[in-house]
Order: structure tokens, then C-alpha cells, then sequence
């Protein structure tokens, strides 16, 4: 195989006296799932902003199959095939459910900034918005304002928004946070579904959800990688027992 | 040399003055967010209050009542206006500000009459105090100053000292937070707008008798206090008076520059033809549109202003 | 989020969705207007006031494919409408000159110098959002107008550029010198303007303006660069400003400093927001009725300004959807037949409101006529009554109107807007 | 061929007694006159001081039924100072079948009317209308630009000039001279005229400063008082109105610069009240002023104070409407045509002298007073108790200067 579909190299960030992450590498393989998990303040969610350019990194070097980005505005990232979704739901609340979608998928079905085109003449974009809204169960909502919509179907929205513009790398903050059980099980099935031949990096809670999804999970703490490897071997690792997962591994095991 | 203690004493009176005038701006804009376009309606009606109550009793309670007067006004646009456009979004706001400003500019040439009201300096302070190169300055100058820099004191003692101000900043970046220690977040605001306008008013007393009480002097003062308060950094109390000193300092100096556009250019090497019309054109011509060159210029190159913390 | 820029929340959610046959409808019945009016008004006034409309229209949309479709207010607007009509008009001079060249086309030339306008005061701009770029176009505005004054080699000073229309080289006989001849010239503009820019709407470009004014970091990680969005919004705004400023520049023959000032980009914003921002329509509806306020209120009462500017205080306090908006809410309620729930708490609130607004009207009256009474000039008759403005009591009358009316309009106001708000959800779920 | 004017008549009642008696006949023709200038906006103060004068000289001519059976209607239209607003005004005016025109405030709103007006004239000459200007005075207008249908009765700038520079250089105590104005083609045109005039036209006279600042942008004029005083001005020669104007006189007095003004707009009430007793010493140019010994107008303008509760300023509002009078009396016509051909070239009295209209430009020419600000005069300003004091007088032939104007008569 070819250069991993992103790897870390040494990253470190602080704001300010506070050190949030410290020498962060990490590789993931091309076509693999990987959660990232860890405690509230572990800087995950710092990670996710260094490595699609929402933040400038301190020190550290952030490659995308093999090509170094590291400094890149996070439009130019997001050219070279690197989607993401938020933590905090961010959508066009004023724009419809499809509007949403295509305004995501215009960049990968080469719109460009074009105003001599009309938009509905991309019939292929159109397509594809339809089947996505459909896989989202979003389809009766097709011509309501994202914010009118209710909590978990503006989750659903998020999570489409990412995966609809044909990234092959694509990372999704917590995809499933306030989810019911039901709504989680069909995110995850459209997950399994949507990432089949792309990288999926996610930041998760659910442990249900990652152990469920993930080929590969790393531990997040007090700013530094505590593990890294396949489901079993993290499960198993004692550093993480002890850092992280404590009484909920019990119940894991 | 004399010449160039001229252009710094004038230049130090003009940009103390443009301070007083965006002081109360500043501590909107800093500790709500919220650009009030009216600020310099509030300033005109701060004159026209101190013309009228002048004229009763005199100068120095106008002092006191006038910017009262004009405080209170800004509490009841606070409470009955800005409030209800509040979760519209800032745009909502500054666009009520500016209707605010019409209508303020249409209702006080109704209430005083459209030309100059005969609002005078009080005998008193209406005498010259010291010459420079000839030039005199009235005792009623060195009050103004007085006045601002006293305004700076207070204000930043008010803010970065005290429990108050803590309140007040934290009211604006976590209102969730400061409502849950108890405090009344909108209350606050109203204060605060409140405290801004009749800031405003004082600068409206002071000035209005040496710069003219017209209906037209909110128009002409709105755009350079927008300047002050944008290139202070939206909001830093020190911020603004730098901005101001350095407008001051810089507008002052302009004047004194005869020399053609054209050639200065040129001697920089850029090449404008000194009789074209661009090149005609001296830099004292240009000096009252220097604040806003400098406006432009440091809103594209740095939106955070000289002593910003906010970027927008 | 701060920088966030949010337009008013009750602001239209649903994008315009005209199927084509709606839109060629509404575009029809637009163009149909447009070629019967003059025939309809066919007084010169009238003539003169329909070719401000047509102007105004054209102005105001551009002046919202900033503010309602890119979410960006620009208090300089008028910059490009002024300098467009310079443009147009240096080119008519030559036309008069000799140059050979149709009339009818020297709108593009404004379309030129408003875009080569917006180029510089775009590249400042745009790379700034929300509150940042207000006043950033607000200081370029006061450099522009300063600029302008100070080169009367360029722009004419006080006495401004003027030339001939009718100067040219007639075409097909029409020399556009009468005022029907030009009504009908600046009604195409408008046509052809007003349709490229709804064309707009409909281009990649244009949603991608929407999806930046809701939520400009998300564009961001969406592959599409927020500030170059702004950009070529603000671009092609300018450049139908200036086509506006053209179409002025043939109607009146002459440009003035007054074009591009603040009275200028204040009057476009006052149109559109009254109009409503939230629709492609809204401006039509905004230029049209302004236009139409300006100058008959104006030859009724002295006191036009104030109620203009009560008028847009009015809007953004309790309706910033302006009145399209205020259709667009109602509209979906209508269709669904629920119309007949709203006219009872309507009908009760429509007395206080007329109240409110006699009393308004009154007091504004009494202030304005007061003035003129001091001046030696006569108060005369208001609502068929002779004022006598000195007379305290009569202040009471309009005072009394006004605060009646403004407490029923407090009490009856809550009921009518939760009926609406009730028969809007209904409607939502009914459709849904 | 000369002709003379009703004006001798200093009341109604004797114009009533000298023209209107003999007359039996019913005035049965009204001529409207639309009056476009500013009813709204900053400006709206200086067009109701506009409309009360032209109702009372309106009044005047039609008591003493000086347009023979004629009597004139004032329709008042409100421009706010916009050139796009009066040509709307305009359209309205030509479209009420309204055959003449008057305006005063912005040389640009005039510049567009009479653009619009010879336009007008040549694509519908049966709506022909007549632009009478009494207050926009860029030179322009009778000169480059001019127009055969437009008619001016105040004196342009670079007229006024020329009295004050040829009372300037005719002081013999005035050695340096600063040049300072508002930056726009009327405060360009008056520091060309000033250069022109002035300028080396006596060896210890010569001018040692021009200053253009943006119109209404300074709020503190100090340091150009600053710099006036380093270049050792003792005049200075200045088109600023309004407020600039008197915050620069302000500045001056509060930083004891000794220099004398010499302005155009002093004379304004609001701009005497404002600028208060500084202003003592300063000099203006006009064409009358309330102390200028002409008992006539003293009667009216008492008259008009009776009636108004404001002091009486334009003089020639009063001579213009007489003049207009005088022309369709004497050809028997309200035809614009016909009146503007009567007006070029009409001589005629004043009470304050011989006056006329150059047939070469359409330009009255009238007498010019340059006047101080003194204590102890028989009128003053209400609240500051200083009234104008004629200093030097100018005949009306010695006000005329080459035109480059090349203007022909239609028809």
C-alpha cells in the first residue's frame, strides 16, 4: 500500500501557558475506521482542528496521502480529499435540507464559483443529493430549513455533510452525540455503508459505537497518545484501564 | 522647533477631544458588541440638552444634568428597543441604530430649529490661558483636556479594577455563566448602554459650545468616532485614546505638509504626474481624509485594531 | 459564534422554489407591467417617476444580492452606482462628440466602471465578514466621496458631467431624446438587469453566497474559499450597481458628487429593507414604494423624512422580513385555507394600530407645522381639521390617539401573533 | 432701449396707486412660478427664508398688478439640495404646464436645471420654460456652461471677487493674504479668482497661502489658524459657509489671530449668531445689507419682518420678481420666449441704482456693497449687537467682467 491516508507527525498545540496536545503522531492506513477516544479536555476536538486547518499548529508536520498540509486553509484541505463533520452541529439554517447537501457536494461535482451556470443543470449533483437524502432518511424533509429541523435529524444532516462531497478521508466529531439507541444503530449502518473504500476517522463516545465500527482506536490524554492499535489490544492495554476507560471497561470485558 | 511643539499641542487637543467623543462608544462597542451607529445623535442631543438647561440655570449644572438626561434616553432605547432586536443578531442591532440616528436627526431640528442654537463657553473659562507662536488657547481647552483624560481614568480604573467591570466583561463572552452567579445580564447591558450614551452627552456639553450646535453635527462626527473606536480595537478603552492621539497627532501634522502628491510620490518613486489631477493634490488637501485611509488600511491588514482582543 | 453574521430569524427559511412555469409567469406579468405602465400614468411626472423605479429596482437589487443573498451590509453601495453613471456619462460625452455608438447600450459602461470600482473596494473588503466589513465599507465610502470632491477634473465638482442623450446617431429613427423613448430603454434595462441577477440566484455562485451569509467557517471546510465567495459577490454587485448608475446617467444627462454619497447608499438600504431582504422580490416591492413615498409623501408633507425613518425603525423591531416577508409569512396560511383564524384577532388589532398611527401622524403634523407656523407660514387643514399648532390643547388629541392606541396595540398584539404563529405550525404539519 | 422698472415704488400702496389704480382691467391670467429648492433635510431652514421672500414679493406684484393683467402663483417643490430630485421637480413642473422656474441653493442642483431646462426647451419648445437663478453662483453657469434661458440675479463668484480683491488691493494696510476654502468647485473657482485678482496687482500686497479643506469634515481649525498666523497673514479671503465658516472665525478669535476675513456668507443670521461677537471686524460682500441707505427697502424689510418674524435678506429676490414683472408687462406676454427676450439687455433703477441684464449672458449686473461687522449700528442681529457697515460700495457697471459665454437666441 501506499502512504498512509493521514499521518501526525509530532504535533503540538498550546493556548496560551496551557499545553492541549503534546507530540501527537499517528498513521492511519488508507480504507481503515479509527476512533479516537479519550476523557472531556484530552484535545480531540483540538486535534480535529489542527489537522483540517482551523487551527495553526505550534510544531508538528500534518501529511494527507503522502502530501504535507500542514499550514493549509482548511478550503484548500478539503480539496485534496479531507471532509469533516462538528462536535457542535454546523449547518446553513436558513437553506433547506437539499441546499445543505449540495452546497457540500458542489466542490467534488466541479461547480467552481461558476455564476454563468445554472446549478440545476449539474444533474449529476442532483442525483446524488437525492439518493444521499434518501440514505440519511432525510428525503420527506428534502424542502425544510436545516434549522428547523429536529436535533438528531440536523445530527444526520451533519454526518451527510461530510460524506457527501466524495472525500476520501473524513473525520467525524462525536457523529452520533444525543442520538437515541435507534437512531445510533441506523447512523452506524450508514457509516459501515459510506465509508466502504474511504478513511474514517471519528472522535466517539459511545464505546458501543466505536468498538462496533473501528479497526483500529487511539486513546487520547491530557494531550498525548496513551494507545494505539486493533479493538482487542487497546481493550486490553492497562495504561488505558487506568487513564481512561476504568468502570466502563469493566463492564466492556 | 516651536513649530513642531505647535503640531503636537494640537495635535495632543484634537486627538484628547476625538476621545471624549468615542469614549462612550468604546464601552458599548467593548462590553456589548453592539455598534451604535446613533452614538453621535446622542452626542448632538447632549449639546442641545446643555443649551437648553444652560440657558435656565446656567453651565455647570448643564454639566451634570444634560449627560443624566441623555443617559437616561439610552437606558429606554436599551430597554424598549435594542433589546427586542437582540436575537436578530448584531446586524438587526446596528441597522435599528441607524434608524435611530434618522430619526434623532429629524426630531431635534423640530424641537430646537433648523439652524445653530447661540450655545456659548461660560465666561468664565473664556479666556486665554497660555500663547504658543502666537497662537492662544482658551482656558476652556485645558478644561476639555482635563475632561477626557479624566474620563480615561475613570473608565479604565472602572473596568480593569474592579469587581464591576469583571461583571461586565464576562457578561459579554459567557452570559450563561455570569446569569447563573446571580447577576442580571440584561440589566447590565442596559447600564451599560446607559453609562455610553450619557459618556456621549458629556462630550455633547463640552463640545457643543466650541465646535457649534447644529442639526447637522452628528452627521459630520459620526464617521471620525468610527474611525477612533474600529482602529482602537472595538472596545479597548487604551486602545481608543491611542487611536485618537495618533489621529490627532497625524491629521495635525498633514496640515502642515503644502508639498504636492505628485511630488512626494515621486520622490518614492512612484511615478503621478504632478500636474494630472491626482497629482495636484496636496497632503494638507488630503489630511481630513486620512482618518479613514488609516481606517481601511488597518481593518484589511489587522481587523483586531491597535489594542483588540475582538476580531469582529 | 462570533462573526457570525445572522440576518433576522424570522427572515424567509425556505429558498424561493418557483417551479418554471411560476417563474416565467411572474416574469411575464412583471414585463406585461412594464410595458402598459406609461400608458396607465402617462403624465411626464409620471413618466419621470417610473424611470426612477426602474433605476431604483435595479439599484436595490444589487444592493441585495449583498445584504439578503451574501449577508454583508455595505454602507458604501452608492460608490459603484455613482461611479457606473460617471463611467456612462464620459462615454455619452464622446457619443455626443462623434463617436459612433447606440445609446441604448451605454449602461454596459457603468457595468464596467461600478466593477472596476468594486474590484479595489472588494479586494478590502471581503476578506472581512459581518460587522468588520460595515465599517470598512463605510470608510471607503468617505474616501470615495472625498476623492471625487477633490477632482473636479474628473467628476465636474459641483456642476458635475452632463451630455445629450439625444446627441448620437439616432437608431431606427429613435433618437431616446422624449421620455417614453428612454422609459422604454431603462424598462429593458431593469428587465434584463433584474433577470441576470435572479439568474444569479440560481448558479452555483449564488447559493454558495446564501450558504456564507448563514454560516461562512462551515464553506470553508467545504472546499469553497468564504472571503473569494465574498468576493465575486461583491463583484458582480458592483457591477449592476453601475449598471443602475448608467441607467441614471441616460435618464437625468448629468452625474453629481450627490450620487455617490451617504444619502445615496442610506436611501438603497432604507428600499431594500422595507422591501424585505429575504426575497428575491423584496427590493422590486421596496424601490417601487419607496420611490413612490419619496416623492408623493414629500409633496404632502414636510415631515416625509421622519415617517421614512419611522418607518424602517418600525420594520426592524417587528418586521425584519420587510414586507415580502411579511406576505411570505402569511402566504403558505392563505393557501392552506387558514386564513379565516387570523381575521378575528387581525381585525382587533387593526383599529389599535390605525390608532397608534393617527396619533403618530398627529403629533409629527403638529411638531412639523408648529415650525412653519413660527416660520409665518400657515398650518393649515390635517384630517380636515384646522391646525392651530400653538394651541396646547390640541396636542392632547394626537397625544391621547397614540398612547390608547399603543396600550390596546400592547395588549392585542401578543394574541394576534401567537393566532399566526398557531396557524403557521398547523400549516407546517398539515404540509408536511 | 431703456426701460424703467415699477421698483421706484418703495410700498404696495404706492405701487398700488401707481399702477394698479389706472389699471381696471381683472387680472385674469395667473403665471405660476415653481419654486425648487429644499423644504426637507439640513437645508430646509434656508428654503423656507427663500419661499417667505418670494411670497412676499409675489404679494407685492401682484397688489400693485406690476405684470399688467397678470398675477403670479408661487408653487413651492421640495429638491433637498438633489440634482436627481430637481429634475424630478422639474419633470413635474414642465409637466403642470408651469412655464418658469426658480431656484437658488447648490451650484449643482443649478447646473442640472439648466442642463434640463435648454434640453428641455429645444425637444419641447411648447412647454419652454425660464430658469431664474437668484443665489447659485458658480461662474460657470454665465460663462462655459451658460444657457440662453437661464437667467442670473445674484453676482456670480468671480464678481464678487472682484469688488472684494479691488477693495483689498485699495488698502494700503493690507500686505500678506491667505486664500482659504472649501474644498469643491465653488471654493476652487473663488481661490482661482483670488489668485487672479489679487495676486501681484501691488508690490507689498501678495499672497502667502491657499487652504482647501473638505466640505464640513474639520471640527477643529486651530492648526490651519496655526499656520495662517506662521505665514503672516493679515486677510484672509475665504467662500466658506456655514459651519466651517464659523468655526474658522471662531478659531481665530479664541486663538487671538488678528487677521480681518473677507468672506461671501457672513452675512447669514445663523452664521452671525454662531459665530457671536468674533466676528466683529470681518468683512462680507453682498448686494445690499440692512444698513446700506436705501429707505425703500428699510419699508420693506420692516414689512416683511412684521409679517415673517425674520429679518429681510434677499434684496434681490424682491428685484427679481419685479424685473420678471416689469418684462411681461412690457411685452404683454407670459410667453418664456418673448419675457427672455424682453429680460436680455433690460436697464433699469433700483433704489439702489442703475441695474442690468447683460444681453451677452443673461447675468444682472447690480451695485456690490463690501460691508464689516461693527457695534453701534442702526440694525443689528438679534442676540449679537453687531449690524454690517457699508465700507465700500461698487457700481453695477463696475462689477462686469469678460464672459466667455457664446449663447444664441432661439428661434
Amino acid at each position: 500500500m501506499s502512504a498512509p491516508a493521514l499521518s501526525l507527525r509530532g504535533l503540538h498545540k498550546s493556548f496560551g501557558a496551557t499545553s492541549i496536545l503534546r507530540d501527537v503522531s499517528l498513521d492511519i492506513p488508507a480504507g481503515t475506521r479509527h476512533a479516537i477516544i479519550g476523557p472531556n479536555g484530552a484535545g480531540k476536538s483540538t486535534l480535529f482542528h489542527l489537522i483540517t486547518g482551523r487551527l495553526r499548529l505550534d510544531r508538528g508536520s500534518v501529511w494527507l496521502a503522502g502530501d504535507d498540509i500542514t499550514g493549509q486553509s482548511p478550503h484548500a484541505i478539503f480539496r485534496r480529499g479531507l471532509a469533516r463533520s462538528f462536535q457542535v452541529t454546523s449547518l446553513f439554517p436558513r437553506l433547506s435540507v437539499f441546499e445543505n447537501l449540495r452546497i457540500a457536494g458542489m466542490r467534488a461535482a466541479g461547480c467552481g464559483h461558476a455564476f454563468w451556470r445554472r446549478i440545476d443543470g449539474f444533474r449529476d449533483l442532483t442525483a446524488r443529493i437525492e439518493e444521499m437524502l434518501a440514505l440519511l432518511d432525510l428525503g420527506p424533509r428534502r424542502d425544510v430549513a436545516a434549522g428547523a429541523l429536529a436535533y438528531a435529524e440536523q445530527r444526520a444532516l451533519e454526518i451527510g455533510l461530510a460524506l457527501v462531497g466524495g472525500a476520501h478521508t473524513i473525520l467525524l466529531d462525536e457523529p452520533t452525540a444525543g442520538m437515541s439507541r435507534a437512531e445510533t444503530e441506523r447512523a452506524v449502518a450508514l457509516l459501515r455503508r459510506l465509508s466502504a473504500g474511504r478513511t474514517l476517522v471519528m472522535i466517539e463516545h459511545d464505546l458501543s459505537v466505536v468498538f462496533d465500527l473501528a479497526d483500529a482506536i487511539t486513546v487520547l490524554a491530557d494531550g498525548g497518545v496513551v494507545a494505539s492499535g486493533p479493538p482487542e489490544a487497546v481493550r486490553g492495554d492497562a495504561r488505558v484501564r487506568a487513564a481512561y476507560l476504568g468502570a466502563a471497561a469493566e463492564v466492556l470485558t | 522647533m516651536q513649530e513642531i511643539l505647535l503640531i503636537l499641542l494640537n495635535g495632543l487637543v484634537y486627538g484628547l477631544l476625538l476621545f471624549m467623543l468615542s469614549s462612550g462608544l468604546t464601552l458599548i462597542v467593548g462590553m456589548m458588541g453592539v455598534l451604535n451607529f446613533a452614538h453621535a445623535s446622542f452626542y448632538m442631543l447632549g449639546a442641545y440638552f446643555a443649551y437648553t438647561v444652560s440657558v435656565g440655570i446656567g453651565f455647570w449644572p448643564a454639566l451634570v444634568i444634560a449627560p443624566l438626561l441623555v443617559g437616561v434616553l439610552g437606558v429606554a432605547v436599551e430597554r424598549y428597543g435594542l433589546r427586542a432586536v437582540h436575537h436578530h443578531g448584531k446586524l438587526a442591532e446596528l441597522l435599528f441604530t441607524v434608524g435611530l440616528a434618522f430619526v434623532i436627526g429629524e426630531v431635534v431640528p423640530l424641537v430646537w430649529g433648523r439652524t445653530a442654537v447661540p450655545y456659548r463657553v461660560p465666561a468664565a473659562l473664556d479666556v486665554p490661558a497660555f500663547a504658543l507662536g502666537g497662537i492662544q488657547y482658551q482656558a476652556y481647552r485645558l478644561f476639555m483636556m482635563a475632561v477626557s483624560v479624566a474620563i480615561f481614568a475613570g473608565l479604565y480604573a472602572a473596568l480593569a479594577r474592579t469587581r464591576l467591570g469583571l461583571v461586565i466583561r464576562a457578561a459579554l463572552t459567557h452570559p450563561e455563566m455570569v446569569a447563573m452567579l446571580g447577576h442580571n445580564v440584561p440589566r447590565v447591558f442596559t447600564l451599560v448602554f446607559g453609562a455610553g450614551c450619557a459618556l456621549a452627552g458629556l462630550a455633547g456639553v463640552i463640545g457643543g459650545n466650541v465646535f457649534t450646535t447644529t442639526p447637522g453635527m452628528a452627521e459630520s462626527l459620526g464617521p471620525i468616532v468610527f474611525a477612533v473606536v474600529i482602529m482602537g480595537g472595538l472596545g479597548s478603552i487604551p486602545g481608543a485614546l491611542i487611536a485618537s492621539l495618533v489621529i490627532g497627532f497625524i491629521q495635525t501634522a498633514s496640515v502642515t505638509l503644502d508639498a504636492p502628491l505628485g511630488t512626494v510620490l515621486g520622490r518614492i518613486g512612484l511615478p503621478l504626474d504632478p500636474h494630472g489631477a491626482l497629482g495636484q493634490l496636496t497632503i494638507a488637501h488630503a489630511a481630513p481624509a486620512v482618518p479613514y485611509l488609516l481606517l481601511v488600511l488597518m481593518l484589511a491588514l489587522n481587523p483586531r485594531g491597535l489594542m483588540g482582543a475582538r476580531a469582529d | 459564534m462570533p462573526g457570525e453574521t445572522q440576518l433576522p430569524a424570522s427572515v424567509s427559511v425556505r429558498p424561493a422554489r418557483w417551479s418554471g412555469r411560476g417563474a416565467i409567469l411572474s416574469w411575464g406579468i412583471a414585463i406585461v407591467i412594464a410595458l402598459i405602465a406609461p400608458h396607465l400614468m402617462a403624465s411626464g411626472f409620471g413618466l419621470s417617476l417610473l424611470c426612477r423605479m426602474a433605476i431604483a429596482i435595479v439599484f436595490a437589487l444589487s444592493f441585495n444580492m449583498l445584504l439578503g443573498q451574501g449577508g454583508m451590509l455595505d454602507f458604501g453601495h452608492a460608490v459603484f452606482f455613482g461611479l457606473g453613471g460617471f463611467a456612462t456619462m464620459h462615454l455619452l460625452k464622446l457619443v455626443d462628440a462623434g463617436l459612433v455608438l447606440p445609446v441604448v447600450i451605454l449602461p454596459l459602461a457603468g457595468a464596467l466602471g461600478g466593477g472596476l470600482a468594486a474590484l479595489p473596494a472588494g479586494w478590502l473588503a471581503t476578506r472581512r465578514e459581518g460587522t468588520s466589513f460595515a465599517m470598512i465599507t463605510l470608510g471607503i465610502a468617505e474616501l470615495a466621496v472625498a476623492l471625487v470632491v477633490m477632482i473636479p477634473q474628473w467628476f465636474g465638482g459641483e456642476e458635475g458631467v452632463s451630455g445629450d442623450r439625444s446627441g448620437g446617431v439616432a437608431l431606427f429613427g429613435f433618437d431616446f431624446g422624449s421620455a417614453l423613448q428612454i422609459y422604454y430603454v431603462l424598462a429593458a434595462w431593469a428587465v434584463i438587469a433584474a433577470a441576470l441577477m435572479w439568474g444569479v440566484t440560481r448558479t452555483p455562485l449564488g447559493r454558495l453566497g446564501n450558504a456564507v451569509r448563514d454560516n461562512p467557517l462551515r464553506v470553508d471546510f467545504l472546499g469553497y474559499d468564504p472571503a473569494r465567495i465574498r468576493f465575486l459577490t461583491f463583484l458582480l454587485a458592483g457591477i449592476f450597481a453601475g449598471v443602475a448608475g448608467g441607467m441614471q446617467a441616460l435618464n437625468d444627462e448629468i452625474m453629481t458628487v450627490s450620487n455617490i454619497g451617504s444619502a445615496a447608499s442610506g436611501a438603497v438600504l432604507l428600499m431594500t429593507y422595507i422591501g424585505g431582504v429575504g426575497t428575491f422580490s423584496g427590493p422590486v416591492i421596496g424601490a417601487v414604494l419607496v420611490t413612490l413615498l419619496q416623492v408623493a409623501l414629500g409633496t404632502v408633507t414636510d415631515a416625509w423624512q421622519l415617517y421614512s425613518g419611522l418607518i424602517f425603525i418600525v420594520m426592524v423591531l417587528w418586521a425584519p422580513g420587510g414586507i415580502s416577508g411579511i406576505v411570505q409569512s402569511h402566504a403558505p396560511i392563505l393557501r392552506a385555507g387558514r386564513g379565516a383564524r387570523l381575521l378575528g384577532p387581525y381585525l382587533a388589532l387593526a383599529p389599535a394600530m390605525l390608532l397608534t398611527l393617527a396619533g403618530t401622524v398627529g403629533l409629527a403634523e403638529l411638531a412639523y407645522r408648529l415650525q412653519a407656523v413660527r416660520g409665518g407660514a400657515k398650518a393649515g387643514r390635517l384630517f380636515g381639521l384646522t391646525v392651530t399648532p400653538t394651541d396646547p390643547w390640541q396636542w392632547l388629541i394626537p397625544l391621547a390617539l397614540f398612547i390608547l392606541g399603543a396600550v390596546l396595540v400592547h395588549r392585542l398584539a401578543p394574541p394576534a401573533r401567537a393566532a399566526w404563529q398557531d396557524a403557521a405550525a398547523q400549516t407546517a404539519r398539515g404540509g408536511a | 432701449m431703456n426701460f424703467t422698472k415699477a421698483v421706484v415704488l418703495g410700498t404696495v400702496a404706492a405701487g398700488a396707486l401707481f399702477a394698479g389704480k389706472a389699471m381696471t382691467a381683472r387680472a385674469d391670467e395667473v403665471v405660476r412660478i415653481a419654486y425648487i429648492d429644499p423644504m426637507s433635510g439640513p437645508f430646509a431652514s434656508t428654503g423656507r427664508l427663500g419661499e417667505q421672500h418670494f411670497r412676499f414679493a409675489i404679494d407685492r406684484v401682484n397688489a400693485a398688478h406690476a405684470a399688467g393683467n397678470r398675477t403670479f402663483e408661487l408653487v413651492v417643490m421640495d429638491n433637498e439640495v438633489s440634482p436627481e430630485k430637481s429634475l424630478t421637480m422639474f419633470r413635474k413642473a414642465v409637466d403642470d404646464g408651469i412655464h418658469y422656474i426658480t431656484q437658488g441653493n447648490g451650484s449643482s442642483v443649478a447646473f442640472a436645471l439648466s442642463d434640463a431646462t435648454a434640453k428641455n426647451n429645444r425637444r419641447d419648445p411648447d412647454h419652454a420654460v425660464l430658469y431664474l437663478n437668484y443665489a447659485a453662483v458658480d461662474p460657470a453657469l454665465t460663462n462655459e456652461k451658460c444657457n440662453w434661458w437661464h437667467f442670473r440675479f445674484d453676482a456670480d463668484s468671480d464678481m464678487k471677487m472682484k469688488a472684494l480683491a479691488d477693495y483689498i488691493v485699495a488698502s494700503p494696510n493690507i500686505h500678506k493674504v491667505y486664500v482659504f476654502n472649501q474644498d469643491y468647485s465653488f471654493g476652487q473657482s473663488v481661490e482661482k479668482a483670488a489668485i487672479a485678482m489679487i495676486g501681484g496687482k501691488r508690490p507689498d500686497l501678495q499672497i502667502v497661502g491657499t487652504e482647501r479643506v473638505p466640505l464640513g469634515k474639520v471640527t477643529d481649525f486651530t492648526p490651519y489658524i496655526a499656520k495662517m498666523r506662521a505665514a503672516g497673514a493679515d486677510a484672509v479671503v475665504t467662500g466658506a459657509w456655514g459651519t466651517d465658516l464659523t468655526l474658522l472665525v471662531k478659531a481665530a478669535a479664541d486663538t487671538g489671530f488678528p487677521a480681518t476675513f473677507f468672506t461671501y456668507y457672513l452675512g447669514a443670521r445663523e452664521t452671525v449668531q454662531a459665530v457671536g461677537m468674533a466676528g466683529k471686524g470681518d468683512a462680507q460682500i453682498s448686494e445690499w445689507h440692512e444698513n446700506v441707505d436705501a429707505p425703500e427697502i428699510d419699508r420693506m424689510a420692516a414689512e416683511f419682518k412684521a409679517k415673517y418674524n425674520e429679518n429681510f435678506y434677499y434684496w434681490r429676490v424682491v428685484d427679481m420678481i419685479d424685473t420678471l414683472a416689469a418684462a411681461m408687462k412690457k411685452v404683454d406676454s407670459s410667453d418664456p420666449l418673448k419675457v427672455g427676450k424682453a429680460l436680455a439687455g433690460m436697464k433699469f433703477q433700483t433704489p439702489l441704482g442703475a441695474e442690468e441684464i447683460r444681453a451677452d449672458n443673461h447675468q444682472l449686473l447690480q451695485p456690490m456693497y463690501v460691508s464689516i461687522l461693527a457695534p453701534d449700528m442702526p440694525h443689528m442681529f438679534p442676540g449679537v449687537p453687531l449690524g454690517f457697515k457699508t465700507i465700500k460700495r461698487f457700481d453695477a457697471e463696475e462689477t462686469r467682467l469678460p464672459t466667455t459665454c457664446a449663447m444664441k437666441a432661439p428661434g
